[in-house]
């Protein structure tokens, strides 16, 4: 029987490297937002 | 059967000529011909554009509309058409740690003469200015400068020359040198656009004279056999301006 | 009587000696180049435990970051003397090429830079204490492979920082990452040839320095006209 | 902006796929899913530096305004995706490889990558000639574009070199079916909100020259 090779828990990284791009990309959108309503005005 | 020679090329010829900055127009569509031996006087307030219009003539200034072309060429394009130019414009496009003398020798270089110590030592004797030609021109004054500067602009003996405000600075010994000298050019056929505010000195050396607004010329015509008339000119001229053609 | 204005080789050599006399007449700029060349190799030396890292492995590194640096430093006025009083204007009227320009200052600034190499080599083989005749050789070819790359780059974008509003920052920051491959390779080279590694070791280094000067040397060129006033 | 709203619906929907469709790898746990959007964040930095050399050769070119604008938003929108590829990255790579940085020739790639477009952004920066601005934009970026080659080829010589201890490379990993369409889908999204962002900045830019002061 093949030693079943145990997954290491690693959510936490996953959930933080997800966090990061996510504050990355919605940074940026309301950035555009931002700069265009300001432009407007 | 031989075709008559065809007419040389004018040696400035314009058309529809623009110039824009942006959204700024600094030239609006000017049509300009000059041959050999003609003197175009250029007046017109600040910022109408007649430094832009000397630039584009030049060569520095990619036109936004229209074209120009020197001898039927176009010197952007055609590195060898320029060796007939010269310019004087409101900087003295010298290299400041350079004395006078290697300033004006460098440019004769650059123009392939034969002997380019030489010409240099006599461009600058024309302009009066020899006898400081071993001080580096940081240290002369911004009369001296215009005069070196004039200098190294007529080295080669250009056969068109573009002068933009080049009394600006002189003392009355300057301005007659470089009287005589533009004399002496057109003399040898040369073709002159003098920018100035200066009518009568302008008007005194004019074939041609024109003002020019708001990137167009305002006003142009050939003299006929008489001589401008300075005062009647200039008279026109601020009554122009202040209407704000 | 249309005199016959020089071709490319022969006005970029004008221009280039035109550059060297301003050089020569203001030395400062030569001088201080120098000062910071020499102070960076002292300064690095003090910054490893001499004992821990053999002076050796150290040096090649530290030539190419103080040589990257000091050059950034000459390379910046190579630009401004023409701008101060709009003398690039008289170039550009001129009957040359608007490329010559640009060749003839690349070569007043490799010169420039080869000099400051001329007095830092010997100083990194006294200071590292390097077997003398062959560090100077090894540098020496590999450092003119680097002065011509470092010199290409430089004097292109020094050409554009000029005009822009944070020139001496600008000038780094827009140089720095193409020097990587020059200083990568240069390093890598220079490490090998010092430690009298087989040539075939060296070689494939040298062929990415070459091929980085003949790319940047034509692309810098051909750019150049492209950076002018339109 | 209705291309953007779906590009965003779309990148969610993927998210959602990700999280809750997606089997967790044996080998590497749930820190494989950093994966769905580390691979298309830098495949849609490369789409956007591809539009910027692109534009900026057309504009050396031609001169056209449009050329230069869209050089400028695919340039700000590059940035963006390289610095969410430079932060996913390590994060990734500190449970994998053991280490957060490792001078493995893409990731090295990728960081010369950002230096260059943020130099492209701060010289773009200042200057204020719109013309010369673009022409000395473009210029860098046709040179960063002959400059990878070099960048790619010295990191590679310098790694095979000193090859770095790699525990598990995930190269190429043979994805299982499921995984692989949801890459596929997120990849998807993803290159369509790259594009929805050069357009919406596009369109800034846009706003920006028309209310610019003569």
């Amino acid at each position: 029987m093949t030693p079943q090779p145990i997954t290491p828990d690693t959510t936490s990284y996953y959930h933080a490297a997800y966090l990061v791009a996510g504050a990355l990309y919605l940074g940026y959108v309301l950035s555009l937002w931002w700069r265009a309503r300001r432009l407007r005005k | 059967m031989t075709a008559p020679p065809p007419a040389p090329a004018p040696v400035v010829h314009a058309t529809l000529l623009a110039k824009r900055f942006g959204t700024r127009v600094a030239v609006a569509g000017v049509d300009l011909t000059l041959n050999a031996g003609e003197c175009l006087a250029l007046f017109g307030p600040n910022g109408a554009g007649k430094t832009t219009l000397l630039r584009l003539v030049a060569g520095l200034l990619r036109p936004s509309a229209g074209s120009v072309q020197v001898r039927g060429v176009d010197v952007r394009r055609d590195a060898h058409a320029r060796s007939s130019v010269g310019l004087i414009s409101h900087h003295s496009m010298l290299y400041a740690p350079l004395t006078a003398l290697e300033n004006v020798e460098f440019t004769a270089r650059l123009y392939g003469l034969a002997d380019p110590r030489g010409a240099a030592r006599r461009a600058l004797e024309s302009m009066r200015v020899v006898d400081r030609a071993a001080v580096p021109v940081r240290t002369l004054s911004r009369g001296l400068q215009q005069r070196v500067s004039i200098a190294r602009a007529i080295v080669h003996d250009p056969t068109l020359v573009l002068l933009d405000e080049p009394y600006s600075g002189l003392d009355e010994a300057g301005a007659a040198a470089l009287t005589s000298l533009l004399q002496a050019l057109r003399g040898r056929g040369a073709t002159l656009v003098v920018v100035t505010h200066n009518v009568s000195e302008g008007l005194a050396l004019a074939t041609h004279a024109a003002i020019m607004t708001g990137g167009r010329f305002a006003r142009f015509e050939q003299r006929d056999a008489r001589a401008f008339d300075a005062q009647r000119y200039a008279a026109e001229y601020r009554e122009l301006v202040r209407h704000g053609a | 009587m249309v005199p016959n204005a020089p071709g490319f080789l022969a006005a970029s050599w004008i221009v280039a000696r035109k550059d060297l006399a301003i050089e020569l007449r203001t030395r400062s700029a030569f001088l201080s180049v120098v000062m910071f060349a020499l102070l960076g190799l002292v300064i690095f030396f003090f910054a490893w435990d001499p004992t821990a890292v053999s002076s050796l492995d150290l040096a090649p590194g530290v030539l190419w970051v103080t040589f990257t640096f000091a050059g950034l430093l000459g390379l910046h006025r190579s630009f401004g003397i023409e701008l101060e009083d709009r003398a690039i204007d008289a170039l550009l009227v001129a009957p040359i090429e608007r490329e010559s320009i640009y060749a003839g200052k690349a070569i007043a600034n490799a010169i420039f830079v080869s000099a400051v190499l001329v007095i830092a080599v010997p100083a990194l083989a006294l200071f590292y204490n390097l077997p003398l005749g062959r560090a100077i050789v090894a540098l020496g070819v590999v450092a003119v492979l680097a002065a011509i790359g470092l010199v290409a780059i430089g004097t292109l974008f020094s050409a554009m920082a000029v005009n822009t509003r944070m020139a001496e920052l600008l000038l780094p920051m827009l140089s720095l990452p193409f020097f990587v491959p020059i200083v990568l390779s240069s390093a890598q080279a220079s490490t090998r040839l010092l430690a009298n590694r087989p040539f075939g070791e060296v070689l494939p280094w040298l062929k990415i320095l070459v091929g980085f000067d003949i790319v940047f040397a034509v692309a810098c060129t051909v750019a150049f006209p492209h950076t002018l006033e339109e | 902006m209705k291309l953007l709203a779906v590009a965003i619906a779309a990148v969610l929907a993927a998210i959602v796929r990700i999280m809750f469709f997606t089997p967790i790898e044996l080998l590497q746990g749930a820190a494989q899913k950093i994966y769905y959007i580390h691979v298309p964040a830098i495949l849609s930095a490369y789409l956007a530096l591809g539009i910027v050399a692109l534009m900026s050769i057309v504009y050396l070119w031609l001169h056209d305004e449009r050329a230069d604008r869209l050089a400028e938003s695919a340039g700000e929108v590059a940035l963006l995706f390289t610095t969410v590829t430079l932060s996913t990255g390590p994060i990734w790579a500190k449970p994998i490889w053991g280490t957060w940085w490792t001078w493995d020739a893409r990731l090295t790639l990728t960081l010369f990558l950002w230096f260059v477009t943020a130099a492209y952004l701060v010289l773009r920066g200042a200057i204020d000639d719109p013309i010369m601005r673009g022409r000395y934009s473009a210029v860098l970026a046709v040179l960063a574009v002959l400059l990878i080659p070099f960048i790619h080829l010295s990191v590679y010589l310098f790694r095979t070199l000193h090859p770095m201890p790699i525990v598990l490379k995930p190269d190429r990993p043979s994805l299982p079916v499921e995984m692989l369409t949801t890459f596929l889908l997120s990849l998807g999204a993803f290159l369509v909100f790259c594009v929805a962002l050069i357009r919406a900045r596009y369109r800034l830019a846009l706003l920006r020259d028309a209310t610019a002061v003569p």
